[in-house]
């Protein structure tokens, strides 16, 4: 992963991505909080492209960016009295020491081990993740599609209001 | 998939593949550029041809002054001829009218996310035309993943309007905020679904390689699966909201929904985007149904790029036509209409298709010959219509206890007394 | 000018920390969903760049899990929020401090 | 979204710059997500006291007032204070003078009719198409109006006693030329809206009226006929000679907006037949009878009733022997008719609203008065 060019958008990507992050982290107003979320996961979804991941980068954008993003929008529409101003918690210094402690953590451990890599990109296409998703994960993939029903059925029953219930109940 | 032989000559001035002059210019631009200025004067290069030269032009003479004067004829009214010889410079004027008009900001609007709407929907109507083939080795970004980018990349706007409609702090464009924003998410699902019928007979999701498919296979799309053609057009103009599905920006019901504070340029944008995607959707359209360049065969003689903007305005004429025709949907009524129909439909057409193809692999143990393909076409056109019927039916539509469109006449008035129908009708 | 495996750890490290403050400071529960969701997405970052720079017999595990991971956060996400919209319609707060029933 | 979801219900204001509330005429609305709670109308924009002004004007020079307050059935409203004028004063109208009246309230039925349509059209989203259509059919009429009256809007035709001028000759082959292609147009408009799925889903069971809501309140016209009920002016207390033409009534099912539309159309039909007939045996001699400008009617008071396009139309006279009448008196149909908007509105969603305000063609100048 040479060139110039490569090296330069993976700062600018880094950038996008952790300015955005600390905005969710910062800014005052619940709404602006969803938008900096927003250009997290297209920041996010421009280093999987880096990566050489194009369905995940792709997959990403359709269901993080067009999906996850509209229902916490839609969550904060539905919730017109709670307050938007994107609060802290008593916990917040608690919070960042705990934080900032994994971090030194982890990027000691990163910078300390010597990672055996190999350079040129394993061939990860959209065909071989179909196979791998039918072939050996086959199980995995049907248990993600129960879970997935499972959870749309808990969140419509969750979110159903008492006349709706009593509206079934008649028919 | 091998690309065919392809009579076009490699000379510069071979106007059937435009792509010899943009090769002939980075030749010479390479013997004294260092490579990677090339690669980015490359990028330059595909965008200033499909961009400004394709998207720019088509929007302006196609989508405004087009549009407005086939509108206009079906309105037996003439449509704009002042500005310009026969009017064609009204978009023009149109641009700089809007130029020049104050871009109001309501006073407890939310300024900074107001400002920035208008250019996240603008980016990724540009992003869009990386991927789409214009001619065989006229393309940007022949990506693997190119049904998905475009998918991924048409997703955003949305967000862009509800941005909009969200920060003008007004109680129209809140409506229309969280209209289009329902409307897009439910008409989203079938898309995909029938997309994915597409793919499951071309094999690949590279737009590229679907167009070769269809030109060595003969056949187009449209006639193969015309289901997910009719679930695309729907589900494309509920997208984009155009008239049967407008409720995002509803003239007659919420003044204009999430635009209702916008003026000046800043609506321009969205004015001139709107038509941007209904291109960049019937480019789309184009090229995964109707066979994008290819015109069997017929794309050795004509320019490959004239075929493929000839299809793209042919698909975008259906919007128009749409547009000076239909009543528009309720939001329920669309709402229902794409949970209880459109989905079912899109999954049996996927199921269909699916056996298809497993059938396509058994019957040609592999080799996957192009005879069988006609009797699928036939097969599936009887199936759309069936499928279609049969699911109207069973949501309960039936045609006998229709309200006729005759009142019922009496001779004299009868007094202040309901009255007891006489001649037809309840 | 070459980018290597660190680089890419880092990032994915930091935003995973990024995520657990803000999931651990916010007071409203929407803001702590969001915590949650930039924690998953470091993950994933993380375990992309493992399957490309990574030795490994078969490097298409991490783009399979990936897919997991994507399914369960969208699951989570709409079954959280389910539960925020309910919790607010008994409580009219969705304020994560003042969610304390189980206390007498 | 049902009030347990505590998005507390807001004013909405379907305000006087609002596209389609037809002029100046503000619904505040109390809405719950898209469902409506409660719609209260708040007029009185385009008050311009026109009965009180009535008062200090000789009988012949309050004739203009009637065109400017239904400005789109300007030929109904000079046709219901003459009548009432002439009841007061005892004149009687020449054959010729109400044959000529009959022709032109009934072509001024078929452009108010075709404005109704076209922006009842409009409302439910077709855009501009069907207006277009309809205004290009009401632009034919329009000129015969010019023609004969000299205005194409306010015309101020008819005088005390019959009409202002005689018909001129190029009258008559110009309205045979509409009586040729207005059926055929009707056609048109029926194939495109009646018969369109879409149009069918936005107004086929939208603001359903009730026979009994529409007599309690008084309500007439299309909207009363498409409640199915059949009452008429025209034929249950004839005027200016209109028992002596053959037409119909045309009545609807279930009173909502289709059906308002669908009268509306076959009331156009009915028109055309009046006209054709009225046109027919057109009898000859003077126009309208010789009236002293200063006219002073007897003391006593009258109330003529005229159908109109939106419904019953009435003029109150009352005179004290002086040269002004000493009080006058529009009975507005549009008024009248919308005191059952807001029963239906309620429970409706705000785009159900805007379609039935439009089904039940308001015109504000008639409104505020």
């Amino acid at each position: 992963m040479e060139g110039f060019g490569v090296v330069l958008s993976f700062w600018v990507l880094a950038a996008v991505t952790l300015v955005s992050a600390g905005g969710v982290m910062v800014s005052r107003n619940l709404f602006h909080a969803v938008l900096f979320l927003i250009t997290t996961f297209v920041g996010i979804a421009g280093f999987f492209v880096l990566l050489s991941a194009d369905f995940i980068a792709m997959a990403q954008v359709i269901i993080y960016v067009g999906a996850i993003a509209v229902l916490v929008l839609f969550a904060i529409l539905l919730t017109p009295h709670a307050g938007r101003d994107n609060g802290e918690t008593r916990m917040l210094l608690p919070a960042l020491l705990l934080s900032t402690c994994l971090g030194a953590v982890f990027i000691f451990v990163i910078v300390d081990a010597d990672w055996r890599t190999i350079s040129e990109s394993p061939s990860v296409g959209v065909r071989e993740l179909g196979s791998a998703l039918l072939g050996t994960w086959a199980l995995p993939f049907e248990i993600a599609s129960v879970l997935l029903t499972a959870a749309l059925v808990g969140a419509i029953m969750l979110v159903r209001s008492p006349e709706e219930e009593a509206e079934d109940a008649l028919v | 998939m091998t690309l065919l032989v392809f009579l076009a000559s490699k000379n510069w001035y071979d106007i059937r593949d435009l792509s010899n002059i943009s090769r002939v210019i980075l030749e010479g631009l390479d013997r004294f550029l260092p490579s990677g200025i090339v690669y980015v004067v490359a990028v330059l290069l595909g965008f200033v041809a499909s961009f400004l030269i394709f998207v720019l032009p088509s929007q302006l003479i196609v989508g405004v002054y087009g549009e407005r004067k086939i509108i206009g004829r079906m309105q037996s009214r003439l449509g704009p001829n002042r500005v310009g010889p026969k009017g064609l410079l009204q978009p023009i004027a149109d641009a700089i009218k809007l130029m020049q008009k104050e871009a109001l900001t309501p006073k407890f609007a939310d300024k900074a996310v107001m400002w920035v709407a208008p250019i996240i929907f603008v980016a990724p109507c540009v992003l869009l035309f990386a991927v789409i083939p214009f001619g065989p080795n006229m393309i940007i970004a022949d990506i693997p993943v190119a049904l998905l980018y475009f998918l991924a990349v048409s997703s955003i706007p949305v967000l862009a309007a509800f941005m909009a409609g969200w920060s003008a702090n007004n109680k129209y464009s809140l409506y229309g905020a969280m209209r289009i924003v329902a409307m897009t998410i439910s008409y989203e699902v079938p898309l995909v679904m029938a997309l994915m019928g597409v793919v499951l007979f071309t094999g690949t999701l590279s737009l590229q390689e679907m167009v070769l498919w269809q030109k060595s296979n003969d056949i187009w799309v449209v006639f193969l699966q015309p289901l997910a053609f009719a679930i695309y057009f729907i589900c494309v103009s509920a997208e984009l909201n155009r008239t049967p599905t407008d409720i995002a920006e509803a003239e007659s019901e919420i003044v204009a929904g999430y635009l209702t504070e916008y003026s000046g340029m800043k609506w321009g944008l969205f004015y001139g985007m709107d038509i941007g995607y209904a291109i960049a959707a019937s480019a789309f359209a184009a090229t995964v149904f109707l066979g994008g360049w290819s015109f069997f065969g017929l794309d050795k003689y004509i320019p490959p790029w004239a075929i493929f903007i000839a299809k793209t305005h042919l698909f975008y004429f259906l919007f128009i036509w749409t547009r000076g025709t239909l009543p528009r949907l309720r939001l329920d009524q669309l709402m229902t209409f794409a949970w209880k129909f459109m989905l079912p439909v899109a999954l049996i057409n996927l199921v269909v298709v699916a056996t298809e193809r497993m059938l396509w692999q058994e019957l040609t143990d592999g080799k996957l010959t192009q005879g069988y393909l006609y009797l699928f076409a036939i097969v599936n056109i009887a199936m759309a219509v069936a499928i279609v019927y049969a699911w109207a039916r069973m949501l309960g539509y039936s045609p006998k206890d229709e309200t006729p469109m005759r009142p019922r006449l009496f001779n004299d008035a009868r007094g202040y007394v309901p009255v007891v129908s006489e001649k037809g009708g309840r | 000018m070459t980018l290597n495996i660190e680089q890419f750890l880092i990032v994915g490290a930091l935003l995973f920390c990024l995520g657990l403050a803000v999931a651990l400071s916010k007071r409203n529960a929407i803001g702590v969903l969001m915590g949650v969701e930039i924690m998953l997405n470091a993950v994933n970052l993380t375990l992309i760049t493992f399957s490309r720079f990574g030795e490994s017999a078969r490097p298409i595990t991490g783009p399979t899990f990936v897919v997991f991971v994507i399914t369960v956060a969208a699951a989570e996400a709409a079954v959280a929020l389910a539960l925020a919209v309910s919790v607010y319609r008994n409580r009219d707060t969705v304020d994560v401090d003042r969610l304390n029933f189980l206390k007498s | 979204m049902s009030d347990q979801v505590k998005s507390e219900p807001f004013i909405l204001n379907i305000g006087p710059q609002h596209p389609s509330t037809h002029g100046v005429f503000r619904v505040k609305v109390k809405v719950d997500g898209e469902r409506i709670l409660d719609a209260e109308m708040v007029m009185g924009y385009l008050h311009r006291s026109i009965e009180k002004l009535a008062e200090e004007r000789t009988y012949t020079q309050n004739i203009p007032f009637t065109d400017r307050t239904d400005y789109l059935a300007s030929m109904s409203n000079n046709l219901g204070y003459v009548l009432a004028v002439e009841k007061l004063a005892g004149i009687d109208v020449p054959e010729r003078g109400q044959a000529i009246r009959v022709i032109m309230a009934e072509l001024q039925r078929l452009a108010s009719h075709c404005m109704a349509v076209g922006a009842f059209a409009n409302d439910t989203g077709a855009w501009q198409t069907p207006v277009m259509w309809t205004f290009r059919e009401r632009e034919k009429i329009l000129d015969i109006f010019e023609m004969t009256s000299g205005a194409r809007l306010t015309c101020n035709y008819m005088r005390i006693g019959g009409v202002a001028f005689d018909l001129r000759p190029e009258f008559e082959p110009m309205v045979r030329k509409i009586l040729a292609d207005f059926p055929p147009f009707i056609e048109q408009l029926e194939d495109m809206l009646s018969g369109n799925e879409i149009f069918r889903a936005r107004s086929i069971g939208v603001g359903v009226l009730s026979p009994e809501m529409a007599t309690n309140s008084s309500l007439s016209g299309p909207v009363l006929r498409s409640a199915g009920i059949a009452w008429d002016i025209r034929k249950a207390d004839p005027y200016s000679g209109y028992e002596k033409y053959d037409f119909q009534i045309a009545v609807g099912y279930n009173g909502d907006c289709y059906d308002r539309f669908i009268v509306r159309l076959e009331e156009m039909r009915q028109s055309c037949k009046i006209i054709r007939q009225a046109l027919d045996g057109l009898p000859g001699g003077p126009h309208s009878t010789q009236v002293p400008l200063a006219l002073r009617p007897p003391a006593g008071e009258a109330y003529a009733r005229v159908e109109g396009p939106r419904g019953e139309l009435g003029y109150y006279v009352v005179s004290d022997e002086g040269p002004t009448p000493y009080r006058f008196h529009i009975r507005p149909p549009s008024f009248i008719n919308l005191s059952a908007l807001r029963e239906i509105t309620i429970g409706s969603t705000v785009a159900d609203a805007i379609v039935i305000l439009g089904s039940i063609d308001i015109v504000v100048g008639e409104i505020d008065r």
